[in-house]
């Protein structure tokens, strides 16, 4: 039940991934991650309802409020600002991405069969799909151009961080969650003052224009 | 008679007889060009001559100039003292031997080279380069052949070496001995400025090389040169007939053996100026860049006595 | 086991305080310098107070669970970061810098160079992984945010490559630590001090080597990217030739040497799980590659604060070489740390002082040197001919060491592709430093050493930098020996 | 002893001291070069008391660089004969530098010069007194940084600071090999010689062949073997003349050094090829270095392939050793060994000698081209005699030194013929014609290189406007002068001290083969005798008598003094003399195949007839063989790969995040390869 359940959370936060993959446009990928926060929100929730622990209640409940609710909206407040630009060429098309995506979805059912064999905890099934996720928002962050798309492939990388630590160790000890948390918000702030400095200097936030410094 | 006057003896017989080897292949080289030819002893003419008469000493030229006549005498005197002229051993054997000799010669040449650069003139220089270039090149045939004929005894000794030849009179024939006996000949054709080399009886041309250098002496530092020169000139025969075919060298130290020895010493250097005769009547010079070649073939024939020799050990 | 705050705060509250100060005291006098520096001396002599208590035999730890804990490794790496921070608080963009910096600027370089220290001297303190952690992605976000101190097209793009990658690096650092957790609490079950290195250690006889080695690899990887091994090094070149120079010197000098200790903590935890050889090649590998690349970098370099970034990645991948190179190669990696820590701070110094007065960054444009700023140039020539490794100053004997240890633990194919790799670098150095140190200067450049009292500093770097090569003090190497001990196997 | 060490060591860091405190006027000059003197006086007397007694002396230094195992001294009869060298060196220089650094008065230069100098004659004296690997390395690189410093001395000059990288970089080359070659030695533990060699005799033939391999190349970079030797001409024309005499005279010779003491001493030996090996590179360096000596045209580049040329003839000594101890025949090779050693003493003090002497014309004309040069003996008299005395002996020419050290080297490889095996008989006659002929050609060298500079008609203004030295100068000089003459007629008594210093090398037990019989010089076989001494006398006597004969009997009419004659021509001007590019042809051209010149002669007609000539140029250059075909395309490959590697920095954030990725999934899949397994 708890394994189906998991399993079923872990597939939806990794089709926020796919979904990132697949659309264009900006608010798309606002959206995607949106999505996908939520649904590990979900899980968090629900794998702490499981194991009874609150301290994940009180982690879900943040992370709904910081990437479900906070993020998405300075996002949005990006994306009136550079809302024209889209993904037009990425340097891998859809198909080929989303092809890729699934292969690396593989590839981490295979890096993480020792994992798999180890645990006995009941949400150890879905792991493969957290580390799957990494992936994925690895590839994003590879492959997209624009500046904001990056950062959004990064939150989705620790999205998959979390959701691995939620399905593994039923959460990491609050202190480090808070220093996480903190760090998140924190980059995520960073980031996007420097995707704004980006679009000041180069008057777009086209990534590729960034070949300045070679040798 | 102590032996130890036996080296200011050799030293006065090679003085005197130098002059004489001179004029005498002179005379037997117009004799076979059916010219009649100076007098053999028209060289001591020549020195008496010249130690009588001016110095003219360029503007430019320095106290060296001046110095290196006595060096160049002075290191072909002190040869004289070391080769087995009339007898074996000698006194002075283990204060030098054949490379002794060689080097000694080549401190002559050395400064002689100097010399010429000394005044300034073109020719001067041009006869040192020329000098030292023929020289340097004569070296490795000189060093492998004094192996060669060295090899056999185990020593460079010049006076083991003739002692060996005579206790063992076979090995005068062996075939080490006669290819190093080639390649010396060339090299003394080489080193006492003879054709095909050098024409030594040239004073202006712009092929010479010993008259170009010494162009600027005259008075009693040319006779010193020319005196020089012909000591060398002896030492080279005295050599290849002495360590060769040293039959007559006196090996006891008596007056009678030592007359004899003298006797075929002046024999010896008689029929070797003869042959030097009779190469250059019948030789042209060669071109400068072609006198390689010649030290080239002295230098295999040098080569080939060693290996003669290591190989019939 | 002592359990008080007292060192750890005096080491970790002043960098905090400062942070603070900086942002009401008025940037451009030198009052606020020298608020900074006395701070940062402080938690220097604290770090040095670490050091005495570790010698005698004392293990300081403090916090709930034990959250903080000082052995030998923390108080060498506290030492250091200590230094630089002290020298970059008496070097760092101040009085005497108006024509290049604002006060807006000044302020913003005090407030985040304090913090950066802050989070570095809380990552090798630290006794949990996760905080440790932390600490270290912290780095790279206040870091990151002083790199474009002057906004220009160059700093902008580096700050976005350093804090883009940096921080992909440091996430997979994370999954590395989660996979450690997840492993102990699978086994041992959930303990708030499970991420405790102590605990780790402790219980890593029972973990499982197959999910070790997949979250040593991540952690690899992902520390790997901060401490600038190849091929995760290209942030590297570009942050550290944009970067104000006294941030490069920082960065350089203990960031990439803070990253380094990550490494070193998981490696024994690893090796007491798997063996050594496992980690061992791993690192023999990434240093190999960081070393061949870094020293083939530098032949046709043109810059010379790029020259120096490449220098790190090269003495860098040799200590992790070291590090996999037994007990001595150990000692000599932690002792070539010290002397990069050292002449990289200095010479990244210098050569802010050397762009301040030819306006270039390029190698070609500078020359004769050694008679525009003789002092500079000087400093320069010594600190150049340290890296290289010649004595009389310390990375000879850490480099001569280094080889030894691998010669002596039968890796001489290994020691003979490094050396090559060495002489390559050395050439191509020195051929670059030769032509910044002589010739004719440049017409429009100004000659004199100006504001000479800055380098004062920098000479007691050159000054420790020979004492390094001439006689290691007596506790600098019980320290090492400590570390040894820990860090050994 | 021990006070001696103390003393040597302190004289020559009171220099370096004095040199950095006392400013740059000619106080500091004086002091740091006093200082020196007696440092250097304090190592001559140190290393004649260690060969004289025949006990070594040694010190142990464990505080410093603890951290490493600590510093170790130790001098034996084989450091000793270099500790010697040096210091014989080392205080003429010292001198001669007061006087040469005086243009440097009042620059910051001048403080570095001195202090690099002395701390240049400290590390290298203390080189022979290592002992072991962590001492031996450090003072080498101390020794070569300092150098490398004091080449840069004069480094406004674009060859200069061409000349220290081609240094440093061969240097480094040769440190990196040394540096494997010793640490390929023990397997931990101590590092002393005495352990070394221990460790040695354990080691697997293949290791031992490697080491001995490292050896040579790391040695012989800094001896300047061919094709080693391309920093040699470009570093040592490059650095103050003094330091030009200190690193050709001294310097070089560590690698000699270096060779024996790995190669002989810690190794014990090896096969023949090794000795071959040596013999086949000390032949190239022999002939090949002076047959570029020879095109030279700059007086200090001339010395400097003298001195490639003079470390190939050691080394041929040296390979001999080798050679004939793998062959058993030990008296022959501690024979060939004495005779190399004694030739490298006494090519320091020549080559230091004839180096202080182009440092004086430099400092007179300021220019090294003998081209530019001539007429300086009437300017200077007493550098050209001193200089014509150097030439003399660099030459092989009796009676000086240099014929003695190689009338020893042509009798110690006169064995190698009777080898039992004709492919070493056949080397020893090849090696034999090359020595012979390096001896030729270097006698033509320095007719040249001593003709064309000193005498003649000035060719430029500033060699007519010619000044003799300072008096510090000419001391240093004389000095040496007098090391040369001495080194020849107390030959007999040095070589047995060189032979009992050989013997034990090579596995004789200690007085070795006897060199000597009275006051002559003997080969071990007692058949070839030799004395300088008698050589000289009579010599000395012949010219003596001649000069009296002359005086007495020959025409007094007073010497007249004329124009050169010159075939009719009204004036004589310099244009018309041999210069040095014309002195060298007649060989350039024997030797064309080798020095491959090429020729550009480019020729400026009048523009009304082509009679009439108004310019022409005439422009040669000889192959850089060495540059061209051997480091050439390794630096060229160098690059390439550096280019190469560079363009990963691409500029592309995407292909960098990529890379990271890649390393991940490569070393993830690795992981499950080898999981699996």
């Amino acid at each position: 039940m708890v394994s189906q359940l998991s399993v079923g959370g872990s597939t939806l936060v990794l089709l926020g991934g796919l979904m990132m993959l697949w659309r264009r446009g900006v608010a798309a990928h606002i959206g995607a991650f949106t999505f996908q926060s939520v649904a590990l929100a979900a899980t968090m929730a629900m794998v702490g309802w499981f194991a009874g622990d609150w301290q994940l209640w009180a982690v879900a409940a943040a992370l709904l409020l910081v990437k479900g609710i906070g993020i998405p909206l300075l996002l949005k407040r990006m994306e009136r600002r550079f809302g024209s630009e889209r993904e037009l060429e990425p340097y891998v098309n859809t198909a080929t991405s989303l092809l890729i995506g699934g292969l690396l979805v593989l590839l981490a059912y295979i890096v993480t069969a020792p994992l798999v064999s180890v645990s006995r905890l009941p949400t150890r099934t879905g792991m493969p799909l957290a580390i799957g996720l990494v992936f994925v928002s690895l590839f994003i962050i590879i492959s997209r151009k624009k500046a904001l798309t990056q950062v959004l492939g990064f939150l989705m990388l620790e999205n998959g961080i979390a959701l691995l630590a939620v399905l593994g160790t039923h959460g990491i000890p609050i202190i480090v969650e808070i220093g996480v948390f903190l760090d998140v918000a924190l980059g995520f702030i960073v980031m996007q003052v420097f995707v704004y400095q980006i679009h000041e200097t180069f008057e777009s936030i086209d990534v590729e224009q960034l070949n300045r410094l070679r040798e | 008679m102590s032996p130890w006057l036996l080296a200011p003896m050799q030293g006065a017989v090679a003085l005197m007889l130098a002059p004489g080897l001179v004029g005498a292949i002179r005379w037997m080289k117009a004799r076979l060009q059916s010219r009649e030819g100076s007098p053999p002893w028209q060289p001591y003419l020549e020195l008496r001559k010249l130690f009588a008469k001016e110095v003219v000493v360029s503007s430019n030229a320095s106290w060296l100039f001046r110095a290196a006549p006595f060096i160049v005498f002075g290191s072909a005197v002190t040869v004289t003292l070391l080769v087995p002229l009339l007898a074996v051993p000698l006194p002075l054997g283990g204060a030098g031997d054949l490379l002794v000799v060689v080097y000694l010669l080549l401190l002559g040449t050395f400064f002689l080279a100097l010399a010429g650069l000394d005044p300034g003139s073109p020719f001067g220089g041009m006869g040192a380069s020329r000098e030292m270039t023929v020289a340097a090149l004569a070296e490795p045939t000189m060093a492998l052949a004094i192996f060669a004929l060295a090899w056999g005894v185990g020593s460079t000794n010049l006076g083991q070496i003739a002692s060996r030849t005579l206790s063992t009179p076979s090995e005068a024939l062996a075939p080490g001995h006669v290819l190093a006996f080639a390649a010396i000949f060339l090299v003394t054709l080489a080193e006492t400025g003879r054709l095909p080399v050098d024409n030594p009886s040239t004073h202006l041309e712009l092929t010479m090389i010993h008259e170009a250098m010494i162009l600027e002496y005259s008075g009693r530092y040319l006779a010193l040169i020319e005196w020089a020169a012909a000591l060398k000139l002896l030492v080279f025969f005295s050599l290849l007939g002495n360590l060769f075919a040293p039959w007559g060298v006196a090996s006891v130290i008596t007056p009678g053996a030592l007359l004899w020895a003298a006797v075929t010493l002046a024999l010896k250097l008689l029929a070797l100026g003869g042959v030097i005769a009779l190469v250059e009547t019948h030789i042209a010079k060669l071109r400068l860049f072609r006198v390689p070649e010649l030290l080239s073939a002295s230098f295999i024939l040098a080569l080939l006595a060693v290996t003669a020799s290591f190989l019939l050990r | 086991m002592m359990a008080t705050g007292a060192p750890f705060l005096t080491l970790l509250l002043p960098p905090l305080v400062a942070a603070l100060l900086a942002l009401v005291l008025p940037a451009r006098r030198l009052v606020s310098s020298a608020v900074h520096a006395v701070l940062a001396l402080v938690s220097l002599g604290a770090a040095l107070g670490l050091v005495y208590l570790v010698l005698d035999g004392v293990t300081p730890t403090w916090g709930p669970t034990d959250l903080f804990r000082v052995d030998a490794l923390s108080a060498l790496l506290a030492v250091c970061v200590a230094f630089v921070t002290t020298l970059s608080a008496l070097l760092g963009p101040g009085p005497g810098r108006e024509q290049h910096y604002t006060p807006v600027q000044i302020r913003r370089f005090r407030v985040f160079a304090s913090l950066f220290a802050f989070t570095m001297l809380v990552a090798v303190t630290a006794n949990n992984v996760g905080v440790m952690w932390i600490a270290i992605e912290a780095t790279t976000i206040v870091s990151a945010v002083i790199v474009p101190l002057a906004v220009s097209k160059a700093s902008v793009e580096a700050s976005w490559k350093y804090i883009l990658i940096g921080s992909v690096g440091i996430a997979l650092a994370f999954v590395g630590t989660v996979l450690g957790y997840f492993d102990f609490v699978t086994l041992v079950g959930q303990r708030e001090s499970a991420l405790n290195w102590t605990v780790l250690l402790a219980n890593a006889r029972v973990l499982h080597p197959p999910v070790i080695e997949l979250a040593f690899v991540f952690i690899l990887i992902g520390y790997g990217t901060k401490a600038g091994l190849a091929p995760m090094h290209t942030w590297l070149p570009d942050a550290h030739s944009e970067a104000p120079s006294a941030l490069s010197a920082m960065m350089s000098g203990v960031l990439l040497a803070v990253a380094l200790y990550a490494i070193m903590r998981w490696k024994a935890v690893v090796a007491s799980v798997v063996g050594p050889v496992f980690p061992n090649r791993l690192l023999v590998g990434l240093g190999l590659l960081s070393l061949a690349l870094a020293a083939l970098s530098l032949v046709i370099q043109r810059q010379y604060k790029r020259l120096l970034a490449y220098s790190s990645i090269e003495h860098t991948g040799l200590m992790c070489m070291g590090l996999a190179l037994g007990p001595l190669g150990v000692f000599a990696s932690m002792l070539h740390l010290v002397n990069h820590t050292v002449a990289k701070s200095m010479m990244f110094f210098l050569s802010g002082r050397i762009l301040d007065r030819y306006g270039t960054p390029e190698i070609a444009s500078v020359s004769g040197l050694l008679r525009v700023m003789p002092w500079t140039g000087g400093l320069f020539a010594a600190g150049m001919l340290a890296l290289l490794g010649l004595p009389p100053f310390g990375m000879f004997l850490s480099e001569f060491t280094l080889l030894r240890a691998g010669f002596a633990d039968g890796q001489s194919w290994l020691m003979a592709v490094v050396l090559v790799f060495l002489a390559v670098a050395f050439v191509s150095l020195l051929g670059h430093l030769n032509r910044m140190l002589y010739g004719a200067a440049p017409a429009e450049v100004r000659l004199g050493e100006g504001s000479g009292w800055a380098v004062l500093p920098l000479v007691g770097s050159v000054a420790l930098l020979v004492i390094l090569g001439v006689a290691v003090p007596a506790p600098m190497t019980a320290l090492l020996h400590r570390i040894v001990e820990i860090a050994g196997r | 002893m021990r006070a001696l060490f103390f003393l040597m060591v302190t004289g020559y860091a009171t220099g370096a001291a004095v040199a950095l405190g006392l400013g740059t006027g000619p106080l500091a000059r004086w002091a740091s070069g006093l200082a020196a003197v007696v440092g250097a006086a304090a190592g001559l007397g140190l290393a004649a008391g260690v060969c004289m007694a025949g006990t070594g002396f040694s010190l142990a230094a464990p505080d410093l660089l603890a951290s490493a195992g600590g510093l170790a001294f130790r001098l034996d009869g084989l450091g000793a004969v270099f500790l010697a060298l040096t210091s014989l060196v080392a205080a003429p220089s010292a001198l001669y530098g007061v006087g040469y650094s005086r243009a440097l008065d009042g620059r910051p230069a001048q403080r570095q010069a001195g202090f690099m100098l002395n701390l240049f004659m400290l590390s290298m004296s203390l080189v022979p007194l290592a002992d072991g690997t962590l001492t031996f390395l450090l003072f080498w690189e101390g020794m070569s940084l300092a150098s490398y410093f004091l080449v840069m001395t004069e480094a406004d000059r674009p060859e200069v600071s061409e000349a220290g990288q081609w240094y440093l970089g061969m240097t480094q080359l040769g440190f990196a090999c040394l540096l494997g070659a010793f640490l390929l030695l023990p397997a931990g533990g101590p590092t002393t010689f005495v352990h070394l060699r221990a460790a040695a005799a354990v080691l697997p033939t293949g290791t031992r062949d490697l080491v001995f391999v490292l050896a040579v190349i790391g040695f012989g970079a800094k001896a300047g073997l061919i094709p080693l030797h391309v920093w040699l001409p470009r570093a040592h024309p490059a650095a103050p003349s003094h330091v030009s005499a200190l690193m050709s005279g001294a310097m070089i010779k560590m690698g000699v050094y270096g060779l024996l003491r790995i190669g002989l001493d810690v190794l014990g030996g090896g096969p023949a090829w090794w000795g071959a090996l040596v013999i086949g590179l000390g032949a190239l360096s022999a002939v090949l270095g002076v047959l570029y000596a020879l095109t030279e045209d700059d007086l200090k580049r001339l010395l400097a392939y003298s001195s490639v040329e003079n470390v190939g003839v050691i080394a041929l000594g040296v390979g001999a050793a080798f050679l004939f101890q793998s062959l058993q025949m030990l008296p022959a090779a501690a024979f060939a060994l004495a005779a190399a050693l004694f030739h490298a003493v006494n090519h320091a003090a020549f080559k230091g000698l004839l180096f202080m002497g182009a440092g004086a014309v430099l400092h007179a004309t300021g220019t090294r081209n003998m081209n530019r040069l001539g007429g300086l003996i009437r300017g200077m008299p007493w550098t050209a005699a001193l200089f014509l005395l150097g030439s003399v002996a660099i030459a092989g020419l009796p009676p000086l030194n240099g014929f003695v050290s190689e009338w020893l080297l042509f009798q110690a490889l006169l064995p190698g013929i009777g080898a039992s095996s004709p492919l070493v008989a056949v080397l020893m006659v090849l090696a034999l014609g090359m020595l012979a002929l390096t001896a030729g050609l270097a006698a033509a060298c320095f007719v040249k290189a001593f003709g064309i500079t000193f005498l003649a008609i000035p060719r430029s203004p500033e060699a007519a406007a010619a000044h003799e030295t300072a008096w510090s100068m000419r001391t240093g000089m004389t000095m040496l002068a007098g090391a040369c003459l001495f080194l020849s007629a107390a030959s007999f008594a040095i070589l047995p001290r060189l032979s009992a210093v050989a013997a034990p090398l090579v596995g004789l037990p200690a007085p070795g083969p006897v060199l000597r019989a009275g006051l002559t010089l003997q080969t071990p076989d007692g058949l070839a005798q030799m004395s300088p001494g008698i050589v000289a006398a009579s010599l000395g006597l012949v010219v003596l008598v001649a000069w009296v004969a002359v005086k007495r009997f020959a025409s007094r009419r007073p010497l007249r003094v004329g124009e050169t004659w010159g075939c009719g021509r009204v004036v004589q001007t310099p244009r018309m003399e041999y210069t040095s590019t014309a002195f060298a042809e007649p060989l350039r051209r024997i030797f064309a195949e080798f020095y491959r010149p090429t020729e550009d002669v480019s020729i400026d007609f009048h523009p009304d007839s082509r009679y009439f000539v108004q310019s022409i140029s005439y422009r040669s250059a000889i192959l850089p063989w060495f540059e061209r075909y051997l480091y050439a395309p390794v630096i060229a490959r160098i690059r390439l790969w550096s280019e190469r590697v560079l363009t990963l920095q691409s500029g592309s954030v995407h292909a960098y995040l990529a890379y990271l990725v890649a390393a991940l999934v490569l070393l993830l899949g690795w992981l499950v390869v080898t999981g699996q397994r």
